[in-house]
């Protein structure tokens, strides 16, 4: 299984999450957090400025999709990092 | 010289030396940092607390009062954005998205300059239509949709109202958390009264003053961490974020006069005419009109514009509705 | 007639409204959000508050007289499980999990809307045994205990006390942050009196109302987003969720009567006994009761009979308390 | 080393780090987080509602005990997702 | 007997009952916790709140009363790491660094222990210099640098005024968000005046006390705690963590009243020296003297020291002052 | 490419995200958390006692020199606790 990592822009959470729901996404993890990049510092204080971190589980097919969508839709415009790792998940068959 | 001494003690208020704390605060990288949570509280206090207020006061007045001067201010708002655009477009040369987004936080409007410039207004014991509030609320969003339209090539025609983008921001304009706090809590302050406001006067309005206190320290902080960007926006919106707020302050003066306001109430039309949002705009903009560099408008409006009319706009504003009405 | 206004009374309060702006909000899927830390914040402020001025009011009164009707109040919330768990067994057909559950959320205790109904009698100008947030803060515990002992098959003799989840809802029961504050600050009031209420009076009491707003203002959209759990829960819950508080508020009342409460004290009793809790027992049944479904407790809870009571059952239970004192 | 990622209900976090201990865990990592799944959306607003993401480093044979011990006790009943990966740590003796 | 009274009425407040429910809180493992946001909000306020009370006293009684007891304040500040050092060296038979870190914090001061006294002297109705915020804001930093410097080997030649971890100490003693609130605070408040005092003080005043005994409900959670500690750090620091503030204390009620303090001064005085910082302190002394084991210090002055000084050493200060003056 | 993540007290935030930079990350993504390890329990509640965990992503010789000076500079005096794993990104040139 694929763990899918997708560090953005405070105010994407809602659109990344109608992303993932429809590359495939049986559930997501989300938290808030600050950190820098090559678009500057983005400090957590106010939400304009603060980013937010997802996770999401799945299988590596909707892995796929969902950073190409990615990549096609909004890297271009917003401060954005995506990466994906392997995980071993107890009852794979739920994501 | 009256003039002179209304800037001054407009300049030895809390509000304003808590502002430049934050400025300090920040450029001398200290380790002061709000929590995100109190931000947000600070917000949603504020927003519910002149909302309520403002309720109250259109309830005294009688919404027979209210409406005209009200619809005014709206209009007002939908329309700066079509000067602001083509002037950012042809004198600054900025790109279409960029245009768009500036236009459209200045043709809304910022909550905290309108409540120092109520706290100034009183400290100099002007008075206002308090129902002005109503303004504000209605001024927020008209401004935000004409932005991002013309953003995205409405001149062009290259825009459509179908775009899932667009109802992102139409969404945000209506139903963001700014304007639904301030119009929620300014109905449920109209159909409380004063009866209503007894009972939580002790929350919404002695700790007030306090509140906006601490709420501009953590703004300084925010402003002191652009000033960085000032270089990076360029002379022309450094020019641009100064002008901008005297000639829309002048026309929100002109209306107000016009619609019959006092000149407590012009003067407030023409703070809110002249102010550029950073709560409601930035959000609904970012998500619609992503290629505009946030930069550019977050910077103006917050590090140029906002300390500009609380220092000098406000009395500025005001000295010229009194010229106009004397 | 009188019945009517004293509901509209109640209406049109902050609180109230700020409830339903807040069910707004959630429906309409606007973006406001408060942050989990002002949540927790508000939840210690008014335990803190309703505590310590309970506890003044328990010095002022005396021990003497606070103790009867307070173990009175404890006892039936102790009971209310007993006859609330078999009818949602053989009425609504749920599971042992599930009816221990709801009886331990029924037989517990809604701070809000005990505030609600101080309110209420504030606003109405009825008297009442000030003292009586001494009830509140005892019938909290007893409750969770017995439903969850019903819960895990006590009636069948499956249970036992070494459990170690058992252990877990006594202590959280017991200790839990809800209890906790409440019992500490009334100890805290009692120990203070009228001196150290003057000192504090500032924060516990000046504001109190507005923050109580504040607070609806997200139990409202914690409501609006159960909502759609209505169905779920289906017809026979809603039903409960409305009967329920009746007869539990009825019970409250007469037995207020009875042990010598006053109209305005045997109202409160009946809130207390009418109202479902969904800040201490929600965490305590979760984890010694994980079987339970939560959605069925906190939507019963929070989306009918909270509401519910703060509208018609206050009111409603005033008005029994003046019939049977008459 | 394994990394073990826990999501689960905020109200569980205590019960669950004493499971890690009991396994043979040296220490644990967590926060607060929000996020969807099979039981539903979870808002962090609310304690009652929120989810926390714990995160425990131990030797694989710790691993396994963990992630059984939760699929016994706790996944039946309660809205989680548990999740293991390789990592490589400094001072390998301390976990 | 009066002293006894004196302490009665201290053990009795609000403030106090607060902070042994904290306590209690925490050795229960009771499931209540602050979240981080209340508590920096908390700091936040107190500091902001205290300094700009301190800066409208500083007004009114006019620079020139002031600096002379600010001086001799700074001073007494930066000595007391020069004898708390060798002590803890010689007689602790603690590291370098253990001894520079414990003495920076007891140089330093606690705001929370002033404010408690400055609530003692109101309470008993003793009249005192209400600048004296100004020495609570200058004491804060030249113990951190000197107890930082000691810790570093000073004595023995082997610390330089480059390393960069003494940079980061001195950045953090003089622009820590501690100083810099208290102090920025103070300067707005003495530019402000009484003017701007009555715009805010339904924030900065009237809720202040209640504030106070929340924050104290979570300082007893931290120390609470910590009292598992106890045990590890030893015999030698439970004597030091009650002779420091006694031998500290008797030398600022000294230097006060020689300085020309009133009895309610030279308390104040000696509160704060007799007084070890918890939240200046910590940060800057981690981040330069690593090699320090915090737990000494912060168990030291929190769980030992500071409920020392508030509960015996304010009213011990305040006979010691009205034996000297009498 | 490598994720390096760091847990450790959270007033050496500052310090850590410095010796990033000068590592050669180009970005970083931190947020607050608390836990307990070898130096006993954290609690989040105080920023004195908080943690912060601190995630980085970069080529593995970068990663390499940020294990490298986490071990010789902090690791002795700090509570801290610090990993490596393989990720795939996006648009790897850009870390
Ligand atoms: N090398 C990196 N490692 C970890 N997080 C990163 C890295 N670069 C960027 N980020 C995160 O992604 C956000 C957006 O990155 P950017 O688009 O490069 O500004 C930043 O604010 C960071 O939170
Ligand atoms: N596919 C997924 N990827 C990441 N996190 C998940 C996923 N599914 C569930 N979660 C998290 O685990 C929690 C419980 O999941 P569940 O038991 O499926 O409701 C959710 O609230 C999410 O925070
Ligand atoms: N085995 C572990 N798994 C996950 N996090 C850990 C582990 N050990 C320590 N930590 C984290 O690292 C911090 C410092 O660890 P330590 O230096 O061992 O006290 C702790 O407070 C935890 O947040
Ligand atoms: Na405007
Ligand atoms: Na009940
Ligand atoms: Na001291």
């Amino acid at each position: 299984m694929k763990l899918v990592t997708i560090v953005c822009e405070a105010i994407l959470e809602e659109r990344v999450v109608e992303l993932l729901r429809e590359a495939g996404a049986h559930g997501h993890t989300a938290f808030p957090v600050h950190g820098s990049g090559g678009q500057g510092e983005r400090h957590a204080d106010i939400s304009e400025t603060a980013n937010v971190q997802l996770q999401v589980i799945v299988k590596p097919a909707v892995a796929e999709t969902v950073l190409a969508r990615l990549q096609g839709e909004l890297f271009q415009q917003y401060a954005m990092v995506a990466y994906e790792s392997d995980v071993r998940v107890l009852r794979p068959d739920k994501f | 010289m009256e003039f002179i001494a209304a800037i001054q003690s407009n300049l030895l208020s809390p509000p304003v030396l808590f502002f430049v704390l934050g400025v300090f605060a920040a450029v001398s990288k200290s380790d002061l940092k709000f929590p995100e949570a109190l931000y947000s509280t600070l917000t949603i206090y504020l927003l519910t607390a002149i909302g309520f207020k403002g309720g109250v006061a259109i309830q005294e007045a009688g919404i027979g009062a209210v409406w005209l001067p009200a619809l005014a201010a709206m209009i007002l708002g939908g329309l700066i954005p079509l000067w602001t655009y083509p002037a950012l477009r042809k004198l600054g040369k900025l790109s279409m998205a960029d245009s768009g987004a500036i236009a459209a936080h200045y043709g809304s409007v910022s909550a905290v300059t309108f409540i120092a410039a109520t706290n100034f207004l009183k400290s100099i014991n002007q008075p206002y239509e308090s129902y002005a509030t109503a303004f504000l609320a209605v001024m927020e969003s008209p401004a935000i949709i004409v932005g991002v339209m013309l953003g995205k090539g409405a001149l062009s025609g290259k825009f459509s109202f179908s775009d899932q983008s667009m109802r992102h921001a139409l969404r945000d304009a209506v139903l963001g958390k700014g304007v639904l706090l301030l119009i929620g809590a300014m109905i449920i302050g109209t159909l409380c009264g004063k009866r209503g406001m007894d009972s939580v006067e002790g929350f919404f309005v002695t700790p007030f003053q306090g509140v906006l206190a601490l709420f501009l320290l953590e703004m300084g902080m925010v402003a002191g961490r652009r000033l960085g960007d000032l270089r990076k926006v360029g002379v022309f919106l450094l020019i641009f974020g100064i002008t901008a707020p005297i000639v829309h302050g002048s026309a929100g003066v002109l209306l107000g006069t016009w619609v019959g306001l006092s000149v407590g109430g012009a003067t407030l039309l023409g703070v809110l005419a002249g102010s550029a949002s950073y709560i409601a705009a930035p959000a609904a903009v970012r998500l619609s009109l992503p290629e505009a560099n946030p930069t550019y408008s977050l910077t103006a409006a917050l590090a140029i514009t906002f300390p500009f009319n609380i220092t000098a706009g406000i009395p500025l504003f005001f000295e010229m509705a009194k010229l106009l009405q004397s």
